[in-house]
């Protein structure tokens, strides 16, 4: 099994595995969750400008007044880490060309100088996190294994993708397939873990903006 | 074929003087890009150097690397390395057929046991005990065993020698395995290619010869000096493919403008090799300059990973097993749901209404 | 005596829901809730943060209603809910907990902590573990008819002696009325002028009303153990008694929890929509205020600062009329910092100011609203909700610090023309 | 507003544009002409090995500019050894038999060793020399 074998089953099989064990665990999941179902509420809803469920989707991501300054780092090295994976994934021309032969869309992409230092900046972020969870008593407090395992799992694509792309430790067949396979492991365990607030996330603003909506008070 | 001249004599018997002999010594040395003061020290050590025996044998191999061999694009040097060599046993070139050429074959190596080095073009057929592939009522894997006793050092020639090459594609019938493979004890050089760039193989028995040692290799055993980078790296159309300016078919706008072949199934950027430097046919193109993509050729097992025409970062189809995954899931979440439904259920309707009482313990 | 863990855990087998099962798949840890929660920030023991005192719930949603946790549970991989373990978090789930909401309000991936907590606290109850303090107020509430002890005889006294001081006919289960007025007990026992400033305010704005003799009672004493059953029959009497007596509007008085209970549990305590509507106090004066139906004159000149009631501004939508309200009778008012729909907990709310061994507790957490004062210095503090007044009361007493506590709907009733009294007596 | 795409691509290819290198070749004459003149040392620097462009070697050449020699070497194909405008800085170019260059040096030395001869060659040449005049007076 050499490297071009290796790259070859990664880009391959691999990743129909990976492709395959995630889009059924993403829906066994949702469906899971969301059939549970909730009751309806039959108490005299509350007109309200701007409360409503939709709204919340979208102000949720911003940092409610007075909680920026209680914890910066939470937020800054969020958004920046967010942003950064964002960036990457979907601005990066070899991602998009990627994108463009699974289901044909495509768009213009960002140079990739820029895209390798928003790989560093990226890092950075994610290891500025890290060191706060370690640190902030709470974070540690509430921090189990899985914390700490979906951390690794996310941070590796970026650093694999990043030395594939300046060449460095291992030639870039070998380094571009554990890229390859580090986004496996990771699309493979996000339906089972926390990483799946990627899903989960929209409807859960989307219920709690609905409910405080109803209420009038836009949350 | 007298052995016991130097290389120096050899070469005034030819008619060519001392600073001949220095020119071709410069012109080596900058080759293989060391010092010009080296020349005059090569200068010495090639004159006094003994005329070493060159062994080369063919196996399972379509001639390609004896035919790239004989392109060299500097002719006056590959005739100054063939004088150089004493090339006893090289059944194209050599005007000996039959019992003579075995003979010669054996005599060469009786007498220089130990000291001469042997050149492998082609894959070794392990297949039926090697039967696959015989010379002379004798499989090529006896030949090769027996040679590479007495070998000082192996050079193994093109893809076939270095990884097993074509022969060894899927399913692989006779077996073919690489030199490597089989010779474990001496110390092999991988010059892989099909074929390899001509003035490497000059370079490498060049060094071996005038110096005695063999290049630094990489761990698939081939010379850093050559297989260092990969295409990619050196490729002129680089900063179209940092643009994503990408050719989508051989006859578009794109293609015409000489943007990069990435989608059109280059491998350059994991195919380690000097094409993109040296260039081939004397320095005129190569494949990406001609507009092809590199198909991987100096790497091992290129013949079965996936189509030439496949770009290296569009994965198989995992649309195919994106439906069948998602119905899959569905069913699954379906069936969950319907589970947790009834268990609610029951939990609604086993619903004993709280009284006083019932808050105290 | 039958409160057992099974039931509990059927309890919650029965209310866990689609969201609750979203907020426990979308939690990432990340700890931002405890930054809201005034008893993290106070007291720096992270086992106060707000996702934490969930977590025998989040476990009975994964063994019971996912796959994988069933699996897990079956291979016994899994860690059961023990009654000692709720028994540990009746602390943390009560005591530490106002259902104040403001975790609610930050959590970056929109967890509803608080109805969480409000769904936990029903197998609480009904595992038995709710503290003394709220089960003996429900116990009052339900069979006695308040959780102060408080029957119809204390609310005639009260409207007779109104009636003498006013000189105005308080009117008792007056059919057909526009307004049904209810009271808290706190407020028949402790803020008696709450009565008589209604009684002025209605008369000024011409507005018919009622008191009504099997529905005074607004506080639900059910909702703070969060127990649905005990809730659902505190409730109903306010329902049958405002449909009885045919009333447009109930008006929910200065209380937190009442105004949940009744404007937004309410229907669905007793599974149908009201037929009457349901205001707070503060909402009916800002509608005469609008309509011009509320004349008050003169100024209270001393700094006057907003305590937001949670249950009524967060948790209520009742936010901009409280501000209405006082620029109309105030002419030094201050808002404190995180003010508004942001506003910091009293740090009694939700029954915890009837949990006695949670004082300790409830006076530390008071720090967070003892600096917000710090920074604004006020001479008075207005608020809305009685409750709020008594704790805001014992905290800036135990930390003596002289601010008066005043309701915001009698400071109003004492501008009304014909009952000036001195200013600020 | 100009996207990335119509941003004009002008591929200076690696033959038209100055790299900086003959520079750095020049200040390196420099340097070995001051170890001749101290130390009596002779070296040479090999352009072909270096990523020279043609525009390169141009500006090199017209920097060194010609001296009053210009040396031819027939042996194994034609090389031309010129003088450059500073003496003892010679500038060097072997061809092989089909007139292809195979070396370019830039030698530092009074004079290019390879148009020394070499001593066995001198001894040789007196033999045949001795023989020649033998040949027409029957030995001395």
């Amino acid at each position: 099994m050499n490297e071009l074998q290796f790259l070859t089953w990664v880009r391959g099989p691999g990743l129909n595995i990976a492709v395959g064990i995630f889009l059924l665990g993403v829906l066994w999941r949702l469906f899971e969750i969301y059939s549970l179902g909730r009751k309806k509420d039959l108490s005299a809803p509350r007109q309200a400008s701007g409360a409503s469920g939709f709204h919340t989707i979208f102000r949720r991501s911003l940092p409610p007044p007075g909680m920026l300054k209680r914890s910066p780092v939470s937020y800054i090295g969020g958004y920046v880490f967010h942003i950064g994976l964002a960036l990457i994934v979907f601005l990066f021309a070899p991602h998009i060309l990627l994108i463009k032969n699974l289901i044909g869309v495509s768009w213009p992409a960002l140079p990739s100088q820029f895209i390798d230092l928003m790989a560093v900046v990226t890092m950075a972020a994610m290891i500025v996190v890290l060191v706060d969870r370690i640190n902030k008593p709470v974070k540690r407090y509430l921090s189990t294994f899985e914390d700490w395992f979906t951390w690794t799992v996310t941070f590796l694509p970026v650093l694999t993708g990043w030395m594939a792309v300046q060449h460095l430790l291992l030639p870039y067949t070998t380094m571009l397939a554990l890229h390859i396979l580090s986004v496996e492991l990771l699309l493979v365990v996000l339906p089972f873990t926390k990483l799946f607030h990627v899903f989960t996330l929209f409807g859960s603003r989307w219920f709690n903006g609905q409910v405080n909506g109803h209420k009038g008070v836009p949350v | 074929m007298e052995h016991g001249d130097t290389l120096q004599e050899r070469m005034e018997q030819n008619g060519m003087s001392r600073r001949t002999f220095i020119k071709y010594c410069a012109s080596l040395a900058s080759l293989m890009a060391l010092p010009p003061s080296a020349a005059y020290a090569m200068a010495e050590a090639l004159g006094k150097a003994k005329r070493p025996s060159v062994i080369w044998l063919p196996f399972q191999e379509c001639t390609g690397c004896t035919e790239s061999i004989t392109r060299s694009h500097s002719p006056s040097i590959e005739g100054m390395i063939f004088d150089m060599i004493s090339l006893d046993y090289q059944e194209t070139l050599m005007a000996a057929a039959g019992h003579q050429a075995e003979e010669a074959l054996h005599a060469a190596m009786k007498e220089n046991y130990g000291k001469y080095v042997l050149i492998i073009d082609g894959s070794v057929a392990t297949g039926l005990d090697g039967a696959y592939s015989c010379i002379a009522g004798r499989t090529n894997l006896e030949s090769l065993k027996e040679a590479a006793k007495g070998a000082a050092a192996i050079i193994a020639l093109g893809s076939c020698a270095s990884y097993g090459g074509i022969p060894k594609a899927n399913p692989n019938p006779t077996g073919a395995v690489a030199v490597s493979d089989i010779i474990k004890d001496k110390p092999i050089v991988n010059i892989p290619g099909c074929p390899p760039i001509p003035v490497v193989i000059t370079g490498v028995l060049a060094q071996f010869l005038t110096f005695g040692t063999l290049p630094e290799l990489d761990k698939l055993g081939r010379p850093k000096a050559v297989y260092g980078e990969t295409i990619h790296d050196r490729c002129y159309r680089r900063p179209f493919y940092d643009q994503g300016k990408f050719a989508k078919t051989f006859d578009d706008e794109g293609a015409r403008n000489g943007w990069c072949l990435f989608e059109l199934g280059c491998k350059g950027p994991v195919t380690y090799n000097a094409c993109a430097t040296s260039k081939w046919n004397d320095s005129t193109s190569f494949p990406i300059e001609s507009g092809h993509g590199c198909i991987g050729c100096s790497e091992p097992d290129f013949w079965d990973a996936g189509g030439f025409y496949k770009a290296l970062s569009m994965p198989a189809d995992p649309l195919k097993v994106a439906a069948t995954a998602a119905v899959a899931g569905a069913a699954v979440g379906v069936a969950v749901s319907f589970a947790n439904r009834a268990k609610k259920g029951a939990a609604k309707s086993a619903h004993e209404t709280t009284t006083l009482e019932d808050l105290e313990k | 005596m039958s409160a057992t863990l099974d039931k509990g855990v059927r309890v919650l087998k029965e209310v866990i829901d689609a969201p609750i099962a979203s907020y426990f798949n979308s939690c990432v840890h990340c700890g931002l809730c405890a930054e809201a929660c005034l008893f993290y920030t106070e007291t720096g023991d992270p086992k106060y943060t707000p996702i934490h005192k969930l977590e025998p719930l989040r476990r009975i949603y994964e063994q019971e209603y996912t796959l994988l946790g069933r699996l897990k549970k079956m291979a016994g991989l899994s860690k059961p809910v023990t009654d000692a373990e709720l028994d540990e978090w009746q602390e943390l789930v009560y005591n530490s907990c106002t259902l104040c909401a403001r975790c609610s309000a930050v959590c970056p991936v929109g967890n509803d902590i608080v109805y969480m907590v409000r769904k936990f606290r029903e197998g609480m109850s009904a595992a038995g573990h709710a503290p003394e303090g709220i089960k003996g107020a429900v116990n009052r509430t339900v069979s006695i008819g308040s959780p102060m002890g408080v029957k119809l005889p204390a609310v005639q006294a009260q409207m007779k002696h109104v009636e003498a001081d006013t000189g105005l006919k308080i009117p008792l289960d007056a059919e057909g009325a526009e307004f049904m007025v209810m009271l808290s007990s706190m407020e028949i026992i402790n803020f008696p002028e709450y009565l008589s400033a209604i009684a002025r305010i209605m008369h000024q704005a011409g507005k018919t009303w009622t008191l009504c003799s099997t529905a005074f009672e607004a506080t639900n004493a059910g909702i703070q153990i969060g127990n649905s059953d005990l809730a659902r029959v505190i409730v109903s009497r306010i329902v049958e008694g405002a449909e009885k007596l045919k009333v447009k509007t109930v008006i929910s008085p200065e209380c937190g929890h009442a105004y949940t209970a009744l404007r937004w549990e309410g229907a669905n305590l007793i599974g149908r929509p009201f037929t009457f509507e349901v205001k707070h106090i503060l909402e009916v004066l800002a509608e005469f205020q609008e309509k011009g139906l509320l004349k008050t004159e003169g100024f209270e000149t001393d700094k006057l600062t907003f305590h937001d009631p949670c249950q009524l501004v967060r948790r209520g939508g009742v936010v901009q009329q409280p501000r209405k309200l006082l620029n109309q009778v105030a002419k030094n008012f201050v808002e404190m910092p995180d003010s508004g729909f942001m506003n910091w907990c009293c740090g009694g709310g939700g029954g915890a100011s009837a949990i006695e061994e949670g004082e300790a507790l409830r006076l530390e957490a008071f720090k967070r609203k003892k600096s917000q004062l710090e920074s604004v210095k006020p001479d008075r503090l207005v608020t809305a909700c009685a409750n709020c007044r008594i704790v805001l009361e014992e905290g800036l007493e135990h930390y003596q610090m002289d601010i008066p506590v005043v309701g915001l709907t009698e400071m109003i009733a004492e501008h009304l023309p014909e009952s000036r009294k001195p200013e600020g007596s | 507003m100009s996207t990335i795409e119509n941003i004009s691509i002008s591929i200076a290819g690696p033959d038209d544009m100055l790299t900086g290198q003959a520079e750095a070749v020049l200040t390196e004459v420099a340097e070995m002409l001051r170890r001749l003149i101290e130390q009596n040392i002779e070296d040479s620097i090999d352009l072909r090995s270096l990523p020279l462009s043609t525009v390169d070697r141009k500006w090199l050449d017209r920097q060194l500019g010609h001296g009053e020699v210009e040396i031819l070497l027939e042996a194994g194909g034609r090389s031309v050894m010129t003088e450059t405008a500073y003496p003892g800085v010679w500038r060097i170019t072997h061809r092989d038999g089909q007139d292809r260059v195979v070396a370019e040096f830039v030698e530092v030395a009074w004079v290019p060793n390879i148009v020394k001869p070499d001593a066995g060659d001198v001894k040789k040449g007196y033999e045949s020399l001795l023989l020649k005049l033998d040949g027409k007076s029957a030995g001395a």
